[in-house]
């Protein structure tokens, strides 16, 4: 881990200083102010707003761009970068071009298949993999050098996350996973939604035996249901995504209207319990398209007044 | 081998219907092995092919021929003789057959009458998967014989990715997850220790990032 | 244990030389296994086989599956699948196979029997054709059990002397009851007729050359190897007849009698034509007669002839069956041969005109005890070993044939069905066998291996011993020397009232198509 | 195009294959408006598409396929192959302008050869409401 | 030494796919594909390339029943998917007496003119009824009077039609005073004629078999109305069989005719008066149905001094008429001996029809005691007939004999009498004969079944029950 902070979400994390992060989807236009009206409602409850990068492979205004209007703004971005879109080259070249912009935080992803997108028959990319993509960005933070080891004239100093999915199968190779990506050179992690607190406790234990709490911030991810036809549909819909029963039966078990309510609550407990859990530095909320709700869950988690 | 479909009947149909003498060469290899076209398949489709177009009162005289291999230049010197008589070629071969034809054969129209679809192998009656990509680059050796290349849906080469569950790819149910599969078969060889390897970016030149690939053996040539 | 049995070799389990053996059950296994090898565990019978390390179902080993019959017992796979994967059917491949004479189910059994050295385990009738007469309507009677004896296979002599004319030549003793037929050089494949003398070799009895010469190769077995002299006289060399404990003089071969060998000209190669001292390709046709012999004092003179070249031979006449085959033998004897080999109609050719094979001459059973009972009453019968052939086909026709008053047998068909003949008939055409038995071609020739052949046929005789033991154990006999023109001891199903035939395992009786 | 009068007056032509197990033919089935003709297959599972749509080339107005009832097989799933083939022939027949309900397939219970004379009248109708087979040879 | 009698002969391959024996079965979905092991490559007799040949070319898919039954595709296919079936067709070809083997082997005789050879022992029932239940019988060692395989070419088959003088009386001065009627021959013992059921009424069909009968030098019985067209021109080896009541109109027929055939009926003395005095030369045959009666017309025939009596039994080879019938084995003996025994067997000649259908039973049946006899199904078998009795229903003709060329159609008789010749040869020379005629009632030379069961069986197994 690099002892200068590099960028806000770095100090907030290196003060021991318990993180939060947001999320805001960039328009699927041009439309500036979609972002501006995000931006303001996230602004003060959280630490940084990561930026997705054409996320579920439908086609949005550039994660890069859309982070610089964030800048602009006074907020922090993280920005996204998928394989799927581009290969070594084009993502180096946008590195570079992001941190010129000013943009500090980048979380590296491979990429939701294009499959699912708005476009299925695109041809994807993948030349590397996030594994690749993050080693690719500490060698050049650290090193000065892109891949094909050209020093660089100003090396792009970035604070480098990654996505890790305690849920997904297989579950033994989880641990070991984050394992490589924290050797790539990662240095947070923001995990895929907690429902499964059973399943994460037991992630994050195995995480800490094998030190990986010590070398990387790991941030529990969380996104509020908002109704059972929802928490349904991620269960079944969205790869990677594991809604035990009992929670699904607890916001089904309240009358419809009170559904929302209930999701929130959940949402709060969650987050209270990974506060007090050893070895979870950070929250990521994903309020996906439903941003004004961020300071209701942060505020009632007791993060931010 | 080589998987390929035969294409739909209007389209073949759009592509020859220039022609008033046409010879459908099939292709006793691969192709066969999958059933799209072998003899029986030739067959059946030259006879479906003067059917359709007779239904349309178009005349056309359908020729038809397999060889045992397009590829090969012997084999196809065995079909010169009929490619003489007809105006043009539908090869029920893979697109390197319909290639190898057009190649042999300069001044006679060629068209594929098969999508060649993979590199792959019959895994049950009916039912044949993909399991090459033929990168140029092998790297089944870390794997445990599983190509993540192929058969992963992002080419992952250092794990999977959060869409695993249960063994299912994210892509599609039907699919398997190529990691679980290496996880899996890694365990039962007692080598899962290989995943903790960082695996560097692949080298995509010896794929067809490299534009078309040619192998030459020195060794061969004199 | 009598010191001809200590001889018998040892069987050893020989599989089909072609990947699927033909059962007289299918048993298909579909898409649904989701090969978790409960059907290996249960089957007592080898029919499902799971290779371990291996992670998909394989195709079951239908011909060892028993059937139906196990439709009650525990391991009856079928319906403990708990895929529902399995199928079982007769096959009705079956239907296509084999003839009149041998059946499909006398084949499979066949093909067990030399794959094991045991009787089959599978429901075959194998001991009985569907000619509908001779051999497949005789039956042992009914035995009396007061007289069964209670006597392990190894102690019951089944072995038959070659020279009881005490004349002075060696006494040849065969530790089973049968030796091999005449299979030349030119029809037969090279690896059968070495394999037929190897196996010779270790059972202790005999093989022959037939009517194509000595092939170097049969050197190493050459106290097992008979050569014969035939009309054609191919390949027949002084020194052949030095090499041999016994020489055969073949006037007829029971398929074609008064017609000579053929030797269709494909099947004259260079090494064949080398053998016979003739021309590549061009047909062979063997004069008949002997144009030496007209008469038993001719005969005589040829009989003596082979006796001046080597003192130690044993001379074999082999004559077919005409209705005065009685008479030939008596002169057989009178000109001084040690054996009469008289051969029926029924027999195997590797090539015969079809008007020959079905009409000329009479068939064995007749011949058997119409000889026999004519040696008798002319006081010979103790001087000379009748030695029948031609339509024996199994264990039990060998023991009906020795009870109508053979001493032994000569076996050529069962030899070659060991060897997986299927009876084709297409022997002579073209390149010749198919299956690589009768044929000299450069690649079918040599289908075969000689130790197949060797372990196959050694196996089959194994299992036929076992038969005759069963049958002299309950008739209260020792050897099957007992056994010999006991034909008080056998029963014919159409001489029978109707109430008694129905004790009587019926004839297999039905409809072929040819 | 040629068009075709579904009405016009013609003798049918009718194929059928049939399994030797399935159907022994004991009369004569062709009658004045129709003439079938009867190709015996060994299984009903050596049936392929090729032979399927010879027959039509050859100018059948409607093809059949007589097999064993289901699981009666002698060779355990010949009928069910012939089924799969009907199905894809079928299709393409659709596709090439013949029509694929002149294609059809029928399990005969046991040998019950009675039933086929009342199984060619339905295919009959069939022909008549489709008219004459467009691709026969003229 | 005589001039070699030689029918030529040259392969004729049949004009229709012939109805094979056996088939593969196999689904291609179980195919392993392009298998380097493929059975389908490898098959020694090449009946699959030929299969996708055919596929290409035939609208009926006929060619699948090609097999030649070495089971090696079913034993080596790698996924074992082959099976084997016989050809329903073949199953239902002729009936219980012309069985699909006779007609199979018929045709291939026809077509190569070779006598069929095959390897492996006999394939059939140890016995069967009437002409299988005779074994002939060979000459074995201790015989001197045989002539084997070499020299059977010298074996005479020729048969005489014409009767015989009772004995020979010369003049004083040596020369013959007993008046020698002419003598008429044929080649071999197998006449020809038209089978009276079966076989379309196609002048083409009767021009095959009268251009055979002229090649080969044998007779043709034949109805005067039938001859037309291009048959006018081959009178010489036809034998018109004219009614008693008409035979008159047919004179002129008669003139250039060396036998003429009439039925035996009221009336029949007269006629036989008549044509002698017309022309003494002319040989005369009396056809009659085989009853119970033959012995005795034969009798009557051979007083009466006609040349030849033809006895026509059934299609499969028995008595006509009668309620038990007996087949020819018996029958022809019946007549045989009545003959013998009325001291007039040489008076007569003897021809048997109906029932005929392999070279052994032309030997057998003289063996019985016939001179010779008349085919008439094995001629059409020889044209592609699959004796189905379509034609009876007035239906069209599975062997299309209607398309038969004359000239392929006298090929293929002759191939097919020139097997049956050299099978008669191959007999005749196992037993050591010299001379067909030699053979006629020559029961010594065979073994009958009753009699083979009395004298082997009976001493042991005690009397038969079965009958």
């Amino acid at each position: 881990m690099t002892t200068q902070a590099i960028s806000n979400l770095h100090s907030v994390l290196s003060s021991g200083t318990f993180a939060v992060t947001g999320e805001c989807g960039p328009p699927r236009g041009a439309d500036m102010n979609v972002l501006n009206k995000k931006g303001e409602l996230l602004r003060g409850w959280v630490d940084a707003v990561n930026v997705t990068d054409n996320q579920t492979a439908i086609v949005r205004m550039s994660s890069i761009a859309a982070s610089k209007h964030l800048l602009d703004m006074g907020l922090e971005p993280v920005m996204q970068m998928v394989c799927r879109d581009r290969n070594r080259i084009a993502i180096q070249s946008d590195i570079l071009g992001a941190y010129s912009l000013g943009i500090r935080n980048i979380l590296c992803l491979s990429g939701d298949h294009q499959s699912f997108g708005s476009q299925p028959d695109a041809m994807n990319v993948f030349d590397i993999d996030s594994m690749n993509l993050i080693r690719t960005v500490k060698d050049m933070r650290d090193e000065g050098k892109d891949m094909s080891g050209f020093d660089l004239k100003e090396a792009p100093k970035m604070f480098i996350g990654a996505a890790a999915n305690p849920f997904a199968d297989p579950f033994e190779y989880r641990v070991l996973r984050l394992a490589k990506k924290i050797d790539a050179g990662v240095d947070f992690i923001q995990t895929q939604c907690i429902y499964n607190m059973e399943r994460f406790r037991e992630w994050i234990r195995l995480a800490r035996e094998e030190g990986l709490t010590e070398k990387a911030y790991i941030m529990g991810g969380v996104t509020p249901i908002k109704t059972v036809g929802m928490a349904k549909y991620m269960k079944n819909k969205v790869a990677g995504m594991d809604i035990p029963d009992e929670i699904i039966n607890r916001v089904a078990g309240v009358p419809k209207e009170k559904q929302t309510e209930e999701g929130l609550k959940i949402c709060q407990e969650t987050i209270e319990e990974l506060k007090e859990m050893d070895g979870v530095h950070g929250v990521h909320v994903m309020a996906i398209e439903w941003e004004e709700k961020v300071a209701d869950i942060v505020k009632g988690a007791g993060l931010r007044k | 081998m080589i998987v390929g479909e035969q294409k739909p009947i209007e389209e073949i149909k759009k592509m020859v219907a220039p022609y008033k003498k046409l010879l459908i060469l099939g292709c006793g290899t691969c192709v066969k092995t999958c059933f799209a076209g072998g003899e029986d398949e030739t067959a059946a489709l030259a006879s479906a092919l003067r059917m359709a177009f007779r239904t349309e009162g178009v005349s056309i005289e359908i020729d038809e021929q397999t060889v045992e291999r397009q590829c090969e230049n012997e084999f196809i010197q065995e079909a010169a003789k009929k490619i003489g008589e007809n105006d043009a070629v539908l090869s029920l071969a893979c697109g390197a057959g319909v290639q190898a034809m057009a190649r042999r054969f300069p001044k006679e129209p060629v068209y594929p009458g098969l999508n060649t679809t993979f590199i792959g192998v019959q895994e049950s009656h009916g039912v044949f998967t993909e399991e090459c990509s033929g990168c140029g680059n092998c790297e089944l050796g870390n794997f445990g014989g599983i190509c993540p290349v192929t058969r992963c849906s992002k080419k992952l080469l250092n794990g999977p990715c959060g869409g695993s569950q249960k063994g299912i790819c994210e892509v599609d149910a039907n699919t398997e997850c190529a990691w679980q599969l290496i996880i899996d078969r890694l365990k039962t060889l007692g080598q899962l220790n290989n995943l903790r390897t960082y695996i560097p970016p692949k080298n995509w030149k010896t794929s067809n990032s490299g534009g078309p690939r040619k192998l030459v053996r020195e060794d061969h040539i004199i | 244990m009598s010191e001809n049995n200590r001889k018998l070799p040892e069987a050893v389990e020989t599989p089909s030389r072609f990947r699927n053996t033909i059962g007289k059950f299918v048993v298909k296994r579909n898409s649904r296994c989701i090969s978790c090898g409960l059907c290996a565990e249960l089957c007592p019978h080898g029919v499902h086989v799971r290779y371990e390390n291996y992670a998909k179902g394989t195709r079951p080993v239908s011909h060892k599956c028993i059937g139906h019959e196990c439709r009650d017992k525990d391991y009856y796979c079928i319906s403990k699948c708990p895929q529902n994967a399995l199928s079982l059917k007769i096959n009705p491949l079956l239907e296509t196979m084999g003839d009149y004479r041998w059946t499909a189910e006398m084949l499979l059994g066949h093909f067990a029997m030399a794959e094991t050295g045991d009787l089959p385990h599978v429901n075959l009738e194998y001991n009985l054709g569907n000619s509908g007469g001779g051999f497949d309507k005789i039956r042992f009677r009914h035995p009396d059990p007061e007289k069964a004896i209670d006597m392990a296979d190894e102690d019951i002599d089944t072995s038959i002397e070659l020279n009881k004319t005490g004349d002075g030549r060696p006494e040849r003793t065969i530790s089973i009851p049968c030796y091999g037929g005449g299979m030349s050089y030119g029809s037969t494949a090279l690896p059968v007729i070495i394999g037929r003398a190897r196996a010779a070799k270790r059972l202790n009895t005999f093989t022959c050359t037939g009517e194509g010469g000595y092939p170097p190769e049969f050197l190493p077995y050459k106290d097992h190897v008979i050569t014969q002299v035939a009309t054609g006289l191919f390949g027949v060399r002084e020194e052949t007849i030095k090499y041999s404990p016994i020489v055969e003089f073949k006037y007829a071969q029971g398929a074609k009698p008064g017609l000579g060998g053929h030797l269709l000209g494909e099947k004259v190669t260079e090494a064949v034509a080398a053998m016979r001292e003739t021309v590549v390709g061009s047909s062979l046709f063997s004069p008949f007669p002997f144009h030496s012999v007209y008469s038993v004092e001719d005969h005589k003179k040829h009989v003596d002839w082979m006796k001046e070249i080597n003192n130690d031979v044993l001379v074999s006449v082999k004559v077919s069956t005409p209705t005065d085959v009685d008479m030939v033998a008596i002169g057989a004897y009178y000109a001084g041969a040690h054996i009469i080999h008289i051969d029926g109609s029924y027999g195997g050719t590797g090539a015969a005109p079809d008007i020959a094979k079905k009409n000329i001459a009479m068939p064995i059973e007749y011949a058997i005890p119409k000889v026999h009972n004519f040696l008798v009453n002319e006081g010979a019968r103790e001087k000379i070993t009748l030695i029948a052939s031609g339509g024996i086909r199994n264990g039990f026709d060998v023991a009906k044939a020795i009870a109508l008053g053979a001493d032994g047998v000569v076996i050529g068909t069962a030899d070659i069905v060991a060897v997986e003949c299927v009876r084709c008939s297409n022997c002579e055409s073209g390149r010749g066998c198919a299956r690589g038995i009768a044929s000299t071609d450069p690649e079918l020739g040599y289908m075969t291996t000689e130790e197949y052949c060797e372990q196959r046929i050694v196996n089959m005789y194994l299992a036929w011993r076992k038969q005759w033991c069963t049958i002299l154990r309950s008739l209260g006999m020792k050897s099957i020397r007992e056994l010999v023109g006991r034909s008080d001891l056998l029963v014919h199903l159409d001489y029978l009232e109707e109430k008694e035939r129905a004790t009587y395992q019926p004839a297999p009786n039905h409809a072929m198509i040819l | 195009m040629i068009v075709m009068n579904p009405m016009e007056k013609f003798k049918a032509k009718i194929t059928l294959f049939h399994c030797i197990n399935a159907f022994t033919e004991h009369v004569s089935l062709s009658t004045d408006d129709r003439e079938v003709k009867i190709v015996k297959m060994p299984c009903s599972g050596m049936t392929t598409e090729v032979f399927m749509l010879k027959a039509f080339e050859a100018g059948a107005d409607a093809v059949a396929i007589l097999v064993c009832p289901e699981g009666a097989c002698r060779y355990m799933e010949g009928n069910m192959r012939a089924r799969k083939r009907v199905e894809k022939t079928s299709n393409v027949l659709d596709k090439i302008g013949v029509g694929g309900k002149r294609l059809s397939i029928h399990n005969l219970a046991a040998k019950n050869s009675d039933s086929v004379p009342g199984l060619l009248d339905e295919i009959m109708s069939t022909i008549k409401e489709l008219g004459k087979n467009p691709a026969a040879a003229a | 030494m005589p001039k070699k009698y030689h029918i030529s002969t040259k392969p004729a391959p049949p004009r229709l796919y012939p109805v094979g024996r056996y088939a593969t079965v196999e689904f291609r979905e179980d195919c392993a594909g392009s298998c380097r092991e493929c059975v389908k490559k490898k098959c020694v007799y090449n009946i699959f390339a030929d299969n996708y040949l055919h596929m290409s070319q035939m609208d009926e898919p006929e060619y699948l029943y090609t097999c030649n039954s070495c089971f090696r595709c079913v034993q080596e296919c790698t996924k074992g998917i082959f099976s084997r079936v016989i050809n329903p067709e073949y199953r239902t070809l002729g009936d219980d007496y012309w069985t699909p083997a006779i007609i199979s082997r018929t045709w291939y005789q026809a077509h190569t003119g070779s006598i069929p050879v095959s390897g492996a022992g006999y394939r059939g029932p140890f016995v069967g009824e009437g002409f299988d239940s005779i074994w002939t019988d060979m000459s074995e060692i201790v015989r001197p009077t045989r002539d084997g395989i070499h020299g059977r070419e010298y074996i005479n088959t020729m048969i005489e039609l014409t009767r015989r003088p009772q004995g020979l009386r010369f003049n004083k001065d040596g020369s013959l005073k007993t008046e020698v009627p002419k003598i008429l021959e044929t080649p071999f013992p197998m006449l020809f004629q038209l089978h009276d059921q079966y076989g379309i009424e196609d002048e083409c069909v009767r021009l095959s078999i009268a251009k055979a009968a002229h090649a080969t030098g044998q007779l043709m019985f034949i109805k005067p109305s039938e001859i037309t067209g291009e048959l006018k021109n081959l009178v010489s080896c036809m034998v018109p069989s004219l009614e008693l009541a008409t035979w008159e109109k047919h004179k002129d027929l008669l003139a250039t005719c060396k036998m003429v055939q009439i039925p035996y009926g009221p009336g029949l003395n007269e006629v036989v008066i008549a044509l002698r005095a017309m022309n003494k030369d002319l040989a005369i045959s009396v056809k009659t149905p085989l009853d119970d009666k033959a012995p005795l017309i034969a009798i009557e025939m051979a007083d009466l001094g006609v040349d030849t009596v033809h006895f026509a039994a059934s299609h499969q080879g028995k008595e006509v008429n009668v309620d038990n019938p007996k087949f020819l084995r018996d029958a022809i003996h019946a007549v045989h001996l009545a003959l013998v025994d009325h001291g007039a067997r040489l008076k007569v000649n003897l021809l048997f029809s109906g029932g005929i259908a392999m070279a052994e039973h032309v030997v057998k049946s003289i063996i019985c005691g016939a001179d010779g006899v008349v085919i008439d199904a094995s001629l059409l078998l020889a044209l592609e007939c699959r004796l189905c009795g379509r034609c009876m229903d007035g239906l069209s003709c599975n062997g299309k004999l209607e398309e038969v060329d004359p000239e392929f159609g006298m090929t293929r008789i002759k191939n097919l009498m020139a097997a049956w010749r050299n099978q008669i040869l191959e007999m005749l020379g196992a037993m050591g004969l010299r001379e067909v005629r030699r053979l006629r009632g020559e029961v010594g030379r065979s073994m009958w079944f009753e009699n083979l069961e009395k004298e082997n069986f009976a001493p042991i197994f005690g009397e038969r029950k079965v009958p």
